[in-house]
């Protein structure tokens, strides 16, 4: 059999991700998450001097605590397999990434172990976001300097 | 405040799903995915979009992981409307995102008391 | 290639042990022991992999009633960078030993080696096989345990466990090494660490027609074609190939895949069980007391193996895929 | 010693019901800040503190409104800016400030409690993140 042959027979026999019932479960649990974190944030606005524009770290801190605690007890990782990317998508998934990367490699030790191998995983979104976020910033002092936007 | 519960279900439940569909249609990885997303966080912050959705939307903007980008897009913005083109450079010296340290921190820690467990279910 | 043994070493026992999970095996009863820590009580993965290794060699060992100092040879390989494991645990068991990596098809390919020292003389008891653990193997291939990547349904589950098989001279009452053919490398151009049965089926499909045709022999000359680790969807797709090739429907019932039925019908695993413990276990369990008991005269073993790396694969390689096989009766 | 003049109102969406007005300390020109807000359809509820020549302004928007906080919240600013040129207005559409000012006036803070009190919560309106 030829390898053209033979990725059509890969093609029909492999069955695509059911898109529909799994975007459905991520919107179902990134909605979850999102409504703990909406009661998290309502938490610090009532029971702590946070406003509603300074609420959000505590409340993202906090959703990552939560993502160490169903990390560390090897839940997280099936609410990933049932939720897919609505469980990846909110800071807790990127928590999750960092943690469980940091107590994988607790057994090299901790400087090069837990500290070389935290950001396995994650690190590219720390870089994409600083980067981009520099980017932006420029582009917009440009356009800004043009006259094209203001501030 | 129900509302506010409810648009954060639903708009925290919708960036999931254009997440799900990069990963399933686009066919791209977890890091691409994450990675892509903090791009169009920081893209939205840039045009003065995030800010407006997080007033709507609350935890359903300020959760996922867009808000990375636009939290670092604000910092590095708020650094150059202050000082200018080199606000641009040191405002990436003061951009902070509390979810990077928080991960940080709370990696650190769960690697003090927690063992990787294999099993299934 | 084939090769023909003219002296039919015999397979003399075999020793497996599983993990935890393992229990759920449909062929668990088979397991010599099934241990309920994932690391063998020690302090890392590596460490409880190694462990199992030794075990599984232990047990081995007292069942035929020999020690580590009549056995000449010891043959295996796993998975994980450098074969440390099997590394480590060779030097527990001080028997001479080379290390042998061709993946999940270590198994098949430790009993070839095992088989031709044994035919040239050198070798009067060697132990061949292969082990993997799951929590090892996925951190290294894929992501740490606990990160919450959703699996695609042709995703496989990674087996812990290890077993060995204690290969001797030919003996009347035991199954013999009749032949085996040592399989090329093959590359169909399939690139998903995800879906391991797709790039594995062409080289399953290669060394049974090839083994077949030098052998002179049809499919339903043989009682049982099992191959290793293909899993449900890389089963379906090697019996495609073969249908294409002029293999009747009702032959294929002979083909089974060890992967695919090792988990049952459990969607938790998705497409079946991968790992070169997974084939490892289930032959020199199953199928070596199956033939011992007379409910198989001829089977021949497909083992395959995807010889990829986490940095190939980031570098955007395709996934080179091998078979090897091994064909055992039993008078 | 000057009583402070509470005027608290609570605008339901839509209806504005006559028995959500709660009015605390001898009204003065309390009808007419109703007034004011009443106008703008966008404003769901408000607690508005008077006391001395200041005034709090808490306000929630409507849930659909709430896109535009930031310029709804200015445009409101200016509008009480105009109107009470005389008066130190502080209109803020944050949710932890209307919460606290509806705990003022349920509490019934004291004067010199409450001038305390009102600076903290424009300090912390003003925090940025």
């Amino acid at each position: 059999m030829e390898k053209e042959q033979y990725q059509q027979l890969e093609q029909s026999v492999t069955p695509k991700p059911p898109y529909f019932k799994n975007a459905a479960k991520a919107f179902f649990v990134g909605g979850i998450i999102c409504t703990i974190g909406q009661a998290v944030s309502l938490f610090y606005i009532i029971f702590f001097d946070f406003t509603e524009a300074t609420a959000g770290n505590p409340t993202v801190s906090t959703m990552v605590f939560f993502a160490m605690i169903l990390t560390g007890f090897g839940l997280y990782k099936r609410i990933g397999q049932f939720g897919g990317a609505g469980s990846a998508v909110p800071v807790t998934g990127f928590g999750n990434a960092v943690i469980s990367a940091a107590i994988e490699h607790k057994s090299e030790g901790l400087v090069l172990g837990v500290g070389g191998n935290l950001f396995k995983l994650a690190g590219s979104v720390v870089l994409f976001g600083v980067v981009s976020a520099f980017f932006v910033a420029l582009i917009k002092y440009i356009l800004v300097t043009l006259g094209v936007v203001s501030w | 405040m129900v509302m506010t519960f409810v648009f954060a279900f639903i708009v925290g439940g919708i960036i999931c799903v254009i997440g799900q569909l990069l990963m399933d249609v686009g066919n791209l990885t977890p890091a691409h995915t994450l990675s892509t997303l903090v791009v169009v966080g920081a893209i939205l912050d840039g045009m003065g979009l995030y800010e407006p959705l997080i007033h709507f939307a609350g935890a359903g903007a300020t959760v996922p992981i867009t808000s990375f980008g636009n939290s670092l897009t604000h910092g590095a913005l708020a650094e150059a409307e202050k000082h200018g083109l080199v606000g641009v450079l040191t405002g990436m010296f003061e951009v902070t995102s509390s979810g990077i340290s928080a991960a940080i921190v709370f990696g650190f820690i769960g690697a003090l008391i927690f063992k990787p467990k294999g099993n299934v279910d | 290639m084939v090769i023909v043994f003219q002296s039919k070493p015999s397979f003399l026992a075999g020793g497996v042990v599983a993990g935890p999970l393992e229990k759920r095996s449909v062929f668990s009863q088979y397991f010599d022991t099934i241990y309920d820590d994932e690391r063998w009580k020690m302090e890392t993965n590596e460490q409880g992999h190694r462990k199992m290794i030794q075990e599984a060699c232990e047990i081995l060992m007292k069942k035929s009633g020999v020690n580590n100092l009549e056995i000449d040879f010891f043959l295996g390989g796993d998975l994980v960078n450098q074969m440390t494991p099997t590394n480590f645990a060779a030097r527990e068991l001080a028997i001479s030993f080379i290390g042998l990596f061709s993946a999940c098809a270590t198994s098949v390919s430790s009993v070839i080696v095992a088989s031709l020292l044994t035919e040239l003389g050198a070798s009067n008891l060697s132990i061949a096989g292969a082990s993997s653990q799951h929590n090892a193997i996925e951190r290294q291939f894929r992501y740490p345990v606990n990160y919450g990547a959703q699996k695609p349904q042709t995703a496989q589950w990674t087996v812990t466990a290890a077993g060995f098989a204690l290969i001797g001279k030919h003996r009347e009452e035991c199954p013999c090494i009749e032949a085996a053919t040592i399989g090329k490398v093959i590359d169909y151009g399939m690139d998903d660490p995800f879906h391991m049965g797709a790039a594995m089926a062409p080289a399953a499909f290669q060394t049974i027609q090839s083994h077949l045709e030098q052998r002179n022999q049809q499919f339903y000359n043989y009682d049982l074609i099992l191959t290793g680790d293909l899993g449900q969807l890389g089963l379906k797709l090697l019996k495609g190939m073969l249908v294409e090739n002029g293999v009747k429907k009702e032959e294929l019932t002979l083909l089974r895949d060890a992967g695919a039925e090792f988990y049952g019908q459990d969607e938790a695993f998705q497409s079946g069980a991968s790992g070169a413990g997974c084939s490892a276990a289930v032959f020199f369990s199953y199928i070596i007391q199956q033939l011992r008991a007379g409910s198989y005269k001829r089977v021949l073993l497909v083992a395959t193996g995807a010889l990829l790396s986490p940095l190939s694969y980031q570098q955007g390689e395709t996934i080179p895929c091998t078979a090897h096989a091994i064909e055992i009766t039993m008078k | 010693m000057m009583l402070p003049i509470v005027v608290c109102m609570a605008l339901l969406s839509g209806c504005t019901e006559k028995e959500k007005f709660i009015v605390y300390g001898p009204p003065q020109n309390e009808e007419e800040v109703e007034a004011v807000l009443k106008e703008e359809k966008f404003v769901e509820r408000t607690t508005v503190i008077q006391y001395d020549d200041k005034m709090l302004v808490a306000v929630q928007f409507k849930p659909w409104d709430k896109w535009k906080k930031a310029k709804l919240e200015k445009k409101l600013q200016k509008k009480f800016d105009e109107k009470y040129p005389n008066k130190d207005v502080f209109v803020s559409a944050d949710y932890k400030i209307f919460y606290e000012a509806n705990k003022i006036k349920k509490d019934q803070l004291e004067d010199n409690k409450l001038t305390d009190k009102i600076s903290e919560l424009k300090k912390l309106a003003q925090e940025e993140t």
